[in-house]
């Protein structure tokens, strides 16, 4: 490893050195609202190492890309990682986390998304992968008073453990193929001609099944909701935004390096991505915890992200990028507001917290309600555009079936998402005061629905952004 | 190479499935937890012989990842254990159902 | 494109000034008066500009104004607005209508600044799928402002007000998605063609459709549109929706949304597609006058005074598609005109159902009654405007309906034929409601409470809704001159874009 | 002059419409009352000051265009020739009589001025469908007469059968205007303008098909405005209005615009021979329908409205075989001796405070004025000899037994059935209205001086209204055949022997009834109730017929397209398709047992699933 090197990984070492650091003040010097918000310092300088510092390499020892696409994606998961943080100050105050090592997770979680997201090397997938997982491990039973968050870090860490199994096992199945891990090469090695080699294709069945594991895909999905129920919410709000978009976005990475005729997985991908986008819609239908509709949620756009990723291409990668950051932008906004109306009575989960709170906190419910409208793909909304662009490609390629799939299914969702919006806002007004948030949380919430609306109207520069991280 | 891929492969595969299949069929957490632990090891095995057959060290460097990933893995797991087991006396993986639907 | 030089973008105005005050009142929640002025202040100066412009563009064809802007490059969607005379009437209907949807509301009580806030908000959404002509930008306004009724409705409505919301909220939704792919495709099909990927409306009609996708394509179109006029089988959300909004709703989606639905056939679904929609025609004129009479029919069964109302537009909606489908000069101008008519008559029926309610609180027919003796000036407005909504000649919706009835004859003499008898079903139910509600003994609700006759704010609405109706019924050549070039251009498949225009 | 100046006619009473309408309730009552009123003498004045503007060839003024689309242009445009021109000084004067009568009838409702306004408005769209030289034009008169109508109808709202009497009256009027709107389509789409001259020219070029279903098609509007055969049933409870309404709306004027019409338009109607025909029958049917009715009613204004009806019944009948001349001459002479009739009564209401002519008796020796000047518009009504409705029934009689056919001569032995039944009923009425002894249990109020004196000039026109058209046969020079000119129709061909004969046939019918009805009901007779009676008093029962067959129907409908259509049909798809989307969701919730092995389980389908595809894309 050379010195440039180093210079290239830069922002994650920011993270990762910072995340160090305050596992080592947080032992002696426990002021959590400090440490949270030198987290929150250190995510920004991450974020802003990555942005405006051009390493002088494009690819780290053969593992981590260090180019535009991978820098874009180190500044969205640090000021994800930012926000998460922000979102936790009074939440973590309130619960009585460990500030230093929270802080510590969170940050080395966006470490190992960034490292995930510029995996040029299926070893620097599994690395970066697992780097986040194991942290996610931790941050979802995070609440020790809570046994509903040790049932889900239960059943995270057992799924994912394997998880790992498969992932490993589909790595190991591909390198045989292929004899490399390096990016593109490995995928090119494992085809011969249109078709796979069966271990190669064997190798990519299991990695399937890990990445529909870690982005919430029918069948893999189960976990999903009750993980989302049981973590606190801005663990949730990152496991649902970061983990997913970071798998995606080595997804794309991945696909990239297959030939452009992928006849034998993309009937796989087709039925994951349909199957996604239905069974998540009808399981939200009934759902009476807004986490869990928002888990459900995310199966059905993890669904549509699926169509983007088949259709592939130029556009088809723009769609997918534009489409995490709204997303992004609109589910951690969803689980901040979660986050901010949590008091010592504990979260505000099932519809009934939610009824007729609207007009006692318009800010937090109108943002809630702009997120979820977001979620739901209405104008003007960056969800819109996300999913214009997503529906765009599919068109592009030829996929009109699993458009009009996905179409259905955004129609079907539009209930369960208003269904929120109703409770809050067209009930009769109730007499709870849930907390009034602090001015971290605003701010954060503030940021996000400044971006779900900011990138509803005036998309063009992101998009000209976007377009720029694959010529 | 004294032993042909395929039958790595053949061997790796089963003991792979043999560790998913204890990880299905088992309900004590710690024998779940065993069964990961045989599913890596079966990967293991088939890195070392891939990494023999294309006459590389990446495979075998990847092991090395694996195991310290696995180690880590292992000891959060322990600590899950340990702390389920506190809170509730029970390892029984299904009777952790709090949350459905 | 080669336009005259933008002087002032007076459309953008139109939308961008609702749109900040909308915003700048939700800001203000805790000031209600003040954002009660302000939104009375900006639709007082919206409305000051389209009459403006409707002085100034005297009749004239061609675009009045225009606006041409890059918006999302990457995609190549363009903020194009473009005023014609169609659009202007339309305009103008909805500056008006607005004015009096903030009056009607001005003692309000809960959560008025939001109340406002909404209103404005779907001033600037109604104008903008008024004015877009690129197609992304239409959907987007086509959208947008379903948000804000879908609140008006579900904040401020009725008992079943949830339901309604939401119900309108889905089945609008419904249709409009489908319409959205349809967009893509014809998006991508002009660009593989042409190699000029845009949604602007003028370039789109120059596509070259494979036999194969026509049909399909000006399916989703027309399904999106047919849902928002609403075309009977697809009507049952505007009923509920009607009945449950508060009486500034009511007005907006009977005066104003419905308009989108039949302005978007006539500004995008047929241009997009002439010959599909030459031949499906006569479809859309069964499905027309299959509504004006099973509609008429269940108005005149309905109990809830609004209700009967809501059924009285999707009947009358159907004689504006029968106009449509007719495809004449005739038919066409009766058809425009008939959407102006029928936003004023109806919505003043549903500002007087609200003034009754309020003072009522009753909307039932079997409870009300017997009004004349008590409210007079009242009550006769109400008669008035019913009269004018079952098309008595001399008022305003005659001149649409027998001009609508003219063209659709001269097409297909059955269509006249049968729409004629739609007449008697309209004096059924509007003679219903108005013996109902201000004639017979005064018992019930009508004689519990104590009457005051409208005050002047009240005769401030209505007073220019009269003067509109009898203006239109008596001298409509003021609103068919500007339509007159736009519909003959339209009906002979002239690209309106080619035409310049641009106002002094 | 300019004829522009004839614009004045009808703009005078809208103008009095208007003020009323808008400021009638803040104005002095005597000053709401001397607009009205003045509004429409002015007007009758106008009109003979006008009077030399008329020509056979018709003046034209235009006042604006009104709608103009594509080829479409209707101008507000009249036309004053003979026959609108003697119509419209009918409509005028019959209506300052009325108003004047009217505001002594009105003179204790505090709602005066709606009904001033009303009336005006009425006479306004009267003369709208007079003088209007477009059908549109008319047609918004035709509306215009038939909402107020409406509105006066039902004049006092807070009974309930008063509104629902004018509803039932606009609605079965509208359902004739709906044909009328039809052939109003179909003769733009012909000849592509509506005026009526530049119709009529075109009729020639119409095949006969067309003539004919136009025909039947303006027959039918018409049979509705004037409650003809089958559209005839409102007319009856149109008599709940007040009664200055009654006589002018539902007897001088609007029942007449039916038979205006089809002489407005007779150049085409006259081309189809079989529509000629089929309006001849209706005409005579009506007739005969309406006198039956008459004979049973006990409501003094019901058996007028009955009577009304048969008159206009003549007057179809009259434009059936083709004698318009005869059709106006009975018309202008019915509008004064009905109106007359129903002033009397509506005086006689006044004395007794009852309506019911069983209760009503003696009022020859309380009222003399009255009961003579009500005698001369019985008399007229019965045909007797030498009064006005002596000569115009005698035309039509003639012109029909003219016509020479065995059709012909069918209608004709109706009509003179009929004209018996006439003489029968108006005598009853005389008798149990004014001979014997009052029989009274009302209030009665005083009869004010305006209402009185209002009757002697009608009756004197109606006595001597035969003037008007006095045969040649009876040394006279058909004054108003003459006047009419080309607008009277075809010519009679008829002896005078002829005309002679069936004069004192019609004063032999005239005796008859005359002397029955004395034998039956000079001397109070007991009500007798019988089966036969409560038919013809039910008018054959066509209400519950109608209700029957279409009202009941109709609501019945309407309710299951409500409840199965919308409520079941389209909601219940929908809300069924969302039950089972639910149902579904609720599955898939249930599936999701939260236990960690289904999780693993759902691994390992997916895995078998994907494993399975791959095996099957390798084995194929």
């Amino acid at each position: 490893m050379t010195g440039d090197d180093l210079a290239a990984l830069l922002p994650i070492l920011v993270l990762a050195l910072g995340s160090v650091g305050l596992l080592l003040i947080g032992a002696w010097f426990p002021r959590r609202r400090t440490l949270i918000l030198t987290g929150v310092g250190i995510a920004v300088a991450a974020a802003a190492a990555a942005a405006f510092y051009t390493p002088p390499v494009e690819e780290i020892s053969g593992l981590y890309g260090s180019g535009l696409y991978a820098r874009f994606f180190t500044v969205l998961w640090s000021l994800v990682a930012a926000l998460v943080l922000l979102l936790s100050v009074r939440y973590a105050v309130e619960l009585g986390f460990a500030g230093g090592e929270y802080t510590a997770l969170v940050l080395f979680g966006a470490a190992g998304m960034s490292l995930l997201s510029a995996s040029t090397s299926l070893v620097g997938f599994f690395l970066g992968l697992e780097a986040f997982t194991l942290v996610f491990y931790i941050l979802i039973a995070f609440h020790k008073g809570d046994p509903l968050g040790a049932e889900a870090g239960l059943k995270y860490l057992v799924l994912g453990a394997v998880a790992t199994g498969f992932m490993a096992f589909g790595i190991a199945l591909i390198y045989t193929a292929s004899g490399t891990f390096h990016l593109p090469e490995a995928m090119e090695g494992i085809t011969a001609g249109a078709r796979f080699r069966p271990i190669g294709l064997l190798g990519w069945g299991m990695l399937l099944v890990v990445i529909g594991f870690k982005v919430s895909l029918v069948p893999f999905h189960l976990w999903t909701p009750d993980v989302y129920q049981g973590a606190p919410a801005p663990v949730a709000g990152l496991l649902s935004t970061g983990s997913k978009g970071a798998v995606f976005a080595a997804l794309v990475t991945l696909l990239a390096g297959l030939p452009a005729d992928r006849s034998d997985l993309i009937p796989i991908l087709w039925v994951l991505s349909a199957i996604s986008m239905v069974v998540g819609t009808l399981s939200a239908l009934r759902q009476d915890n807004v986490k869990r509709m928002l888990a459900y949620s995310s199966v059905v756009h993890m669904g549509y992200v699926m169509i983007a990723l088949l259709s592939g291409g130029a556009s088809g990668g723009r769609a997918i990028v534009f489409y995490l950051v709204a997303y992004a932008a609109a589910n951690l906004g969803a689980f901040g507001v979660i986050a901010s109306l949590t008091g010592a009575g504990g979260e505000p989960q099932t519809y009934d917290d939610f009824q007729g709170i609207g007009w006692r906190n318009p800010f937090r419910c109108a943002a809630l309600a702009i997120f979820l409208l977001s979620l739901a793909g209405i104008p003007p909304t960056a969800g819109f555009i996300g999913k214009f662009g997503i529906f765009y490609a599919a068109m592009e390629s030829g996929y009109g079936v699993l458009a009009i799939l996905g179409i259905l299914a955004s129609l079907i969702s539009l209930y369960y998402y208003l269904r929120v919006v109703v409770l809050m806002f067209m009930t009769f007004e109730c007499e709870v005061d849930h907390a009034r948030g602090g001015i971290s949380e605003h701010s954060a919430l503030t940021i996000c629905l400044g971006a779900v609306v900011i990138l509803g109207i005036l998309p063009g520069p992101l998009l000209d952004l976007i377009a720029a991280l694959f010529s | 190479m004294i032993v042909p891929m395929s039958h790595i492969l053949a061997f790796s595969g089963a003991m792979f499935f043999m560790g998913f299949a204890c990880v299905l069929a088992q309900r004590n957490l710690i024998m779940i937890l065993i069964g990961v632990e045989v599913m890596l090891n079966a990967v293991g095995l088939t890195l070392v012989g891939a990494s023999a057959l294309w006459g590389q060290v990446d495979g075998q460097i990847f092991v090395i990842f694996l195991m310290a990933m696995t180690s880590a893995e292992v000891s959060i797991s322990l600590a899950m254990v340990v702390y389920l087991h506190r809170r509730s006396k029970t390892l029984e993986a299904d009777a952790f159902s709090g949350m459905k639907g | 494109m080669n336009l005259e030089p933008i002087t002032f973008p007076w459309l953008t105005l139109l939308i961008v000034l609702p749109l900040l005050a909308a915003a700048l009142s939700l800001v203000l929640r805790k000031h209600p008066v003040f954002s009660r002025w302000l939104a009375l202040g900006i639709t007082l100066a919206v409305l000051a500009i389209t009459i403006g412009i409707f002085i100034v563009a005297d009749g004239r064809g061609g675009w009045l104004l225009y606006e041409d802007y890059p918006w999302i490059a990457s995609f190549g969607i363009r903020y194009t607005l473009g005023l014609d005379g169609i659009s202007l009437l339309l305009v103008l209907l909805t500056a008006f209508t607005q004015v009096l949807a903030i009056l009607i509301s001005w003692h309000r009580k809960y959560q008025m600044a939001v109340f406002y806030s909404m209103l404005l908000f779907m001033e600037a959404g109604i104008m903008g799928v008024f004015l877009s002509l690129d197609l992304f930008l239409f959907y987007l306004f086509w959208e947008v402002m379903l948000i804000p009724m879908f609140f008006l409705i579900g904040v401020w409505g009725h008992e079943r007000r949830v339901y309604a919301a939401v119900k309108f909220f889905i089945f609008t939704m419904a249709g409009s998605l489908l319409m959205l792919l349809a967009i893509i495709a014809l998006y991508l099909l002009h660009g593989q063609q042409t190699g000029d990927y845009s949604f602007a409306l003028a370039a789109l009609k120059n596509t070259s459709i494979p036999p194969a996708l026509e049909p399909w394509l000006y399916a989703a179109f027309v399904l999106a549109f047919a849902v928002k006029v609403p075309l009977v089988p697809l009507h049952t959300w505007l009923p509920d929706a009607h009945t449950e909004a508060p009486t500034a709703g009511s007005l907006d989606l009977a005066g104003l949304l419905l308009k989108t639905g039949l302005y978007g056939l006539i500004r995008i679904a047929f241009p997009l597609f002439p010959e599909m929609a030459a031949a499906s025609l006569p479809l859309l004129a069964a499905f027309a006058l299959f509504g004006i009479f099973y509609a008429a029919w269940i108005a005149y069964a309905q109990i809830d005074a609004k209700r009967l109302i809501a059924y009285s537009s999707v009947a009358h909606v159907g004689f504006m598609v029968l106009g449509l489908c007719a495809w004449n000069v005739t038919a066409m101008e009766g058809s425009i005109l008939l959407m102006f008519s029928h936003g004023i008559t109806t919505g003043a029926l549903f500002l007087m159902m609200g003034m009754i309610h309020h003072r009522t609180e009753s909307r039932e027919i079997g409870r009300l009654g017997g009004i004349w003796g008590k409210a007079p000036v009242l009550s006769a407005f109400f008669l008035f405007f019913a009269l004018a909504s079952l098309g008595l000649p001399g008022l305003n919706n005659f001149v649409g309906e027998i001009l609508i009835l003219l063209g659709a004859f001269h097409a297909n003499p059955l269509w006249g034929a049968l729409a004629m008898g739609g007449v008697v079903f309209a004096a059924a139910y509007m003679l219903r409601l108005v013996q109902g509600v201000i004639w017979g003994p005064s018992e019930g609700r009508t004689e519990e409470i104590t009457w005051t006759d409208l005050h002047p704010r009240e005769l401030l609405i209505l007073a220019p809704l009269a003067v509109l109706v009898l203006w239109i019924g008596l001298y409509p050549e003021t609103f068919l001159a500007p339509i007159r070039e736009p519909v003959r251009n339209l009906l002979e498949g002239a690209s309106l874009v080619a035409m310049k225009g641009g106002l002094p | 002059m300019n004829p522009n100046l004839l614009f004045i006619i009808p703009l005078l009473p809208l103008a009095a419409a208007v003020v009323n309408a808008v400021a009638g309730q803040f104005l002095p009552r005597r000053l709401s009352e001397g607009i009205a009123v003045g509004a429409v003498g002015f007007s009758t004045i106008a009109t003979l000051l006008l009077w030399p503007l008329v020509d056979a060839e018709g003046v034209r003024a235009e006042l604006y265009t009104w709608i103009a689309s594509g080829d479409l242009r209707i101008p507000v445009e009249i036309v004053f020739d003979p026959l609108s021109a003697s119509m419209t000084l009918m409509v005028v004067f019959v209506s300052t009589l009325i108003h004047l009568y009217a505001v002594g009838y009105m003179r204790e409702e505090r709602d005066y001025a709606r009904f001033f306004a009303l009336l005006n408005l009425f006479v306004f769209a009267m003369l709208t469908i007079v003088l209007a030289d477009n059908l549109l034009l008319l047609f918004l008169g035709w509306e215009g007469v038939g909402f107020c109508s409406y509105a006066l109808i039902g004049y006092w709202y807070r009974e309930k059968k008063n509104a629902d009497a004018g509803r039932k009256a606009f609605l079965v009027t509208r359902t004739g205007d709906v044909f009328l709107g039809i052939a109003l389509l179909w003769l733009f789409s012909l000849t592509g303008t509506l005026s009526i001259t530049g119709i009529n020219q075109a009729a020639f070029d119409f095949g006969s098909g067309t003539l004919l279903l136009l025909t039947l098609l303006l027959l039918a509007g018409a049979c509705g405005k004037s409650a003809q055969l089958p559209l005839m049933t409102w007319l009856p409870d149109a008599m709940a209005g007040p009664t200055p309404v009654s006589a002018l709306i539902h007897a001088a004027t609007m029942v007449t615009a039916g038979v205006y019409l089809l002489a407005r338009l007779f150049p085409l109607v006259s081309l189809s021979s079989t529509g000629m025909a089929v309006i001849a029958a209706i005409g005579a049917a009506s007739a005969l329908y309406a006198a039956s009715c008459a004979v049973a009613q006990r409501e003094i204004k019901k058996v007028l409205a009955y009577s009304t009806m048969s008159q206009v019944g003549f007057m179809f009948l009259a434009i059936g075989v083709g004698a318009v001349g005869a059709a106006m001459f009975h018309l202008f002479t019915h509008a004064f001796f009905k109106a007359l009739l129903f002033m009397g009564a509506g005086c006689a209401i006044h004395l007794t405070g009852e309506n019911d002519i069983f209760r009503m008796g003696g009022l020859g020796r309380r009222a003399p004025l009255v009961f003579w000047t009500f005698l001369a518009g019985a008399l007229c009504l019965a045909g007797a000899p030498l009064t006005s409705g002596f000569f115009s029934k005698d035309a039509i009689l003639l012109a029909t037994f003219a016509g020479g056919g065995v059709f012909q001569r069918i209608l004709w032995g109706v009509a003179a059935a009929t004209a018996l039944l006439t003489v029968f009923y108006t005598f009853r009425l005389v008798y149990l209205v004014f001979a014997g002894s009052p029989r009274a249990a009302g209030e009665a109020h005083r009869l004010p001086g305006v209402m009185r004196w209002t009757l002697p000039p009608l009756a004197v026109l109606a006595l001597a209204g035969g003037l008007l058209n006095l045969p040649v046969a009876w040394g006279g020079s058909g004054v108003l055949n003459s006047f009419l000119g080309r607008f009277a129709g075809r010519e009679i061909h008829a002896s005078h022997a002829l005309e002679w004969g069936l004069a004192g046939l019609a004063t032999l019918l005239f005796v008859l009834g005359w002397l029955l009805a004395r034998l039956r009901y000079r001397p109070f007779p007991e009500e007798r109730i019988s089966p036969a009676r409560d038919f013809l008093l039910r008018g054959w029962e066509a209400d519950r017929l109608v209700s029957a067959v279409i009202v009941r129907p109709f609501t019945s409908l309407a309710r299951i397209l409500w409840q199965r259509g919308d409520r079941k049909g389209i909601d219940g798809f929908l809300e069924g398709t969302g039950h089972l989307l639910m149902a579904m969701g609720e599955g898939l919730r249930r599936a999701t047992t939260g236990r960690l092995h289904s999780y693993l389980g759902g691994f390992a389908w997916g895995l078998i699933a994907l494993l399975g595809w791959m095996l099957l894309r390798y084995a194929f």
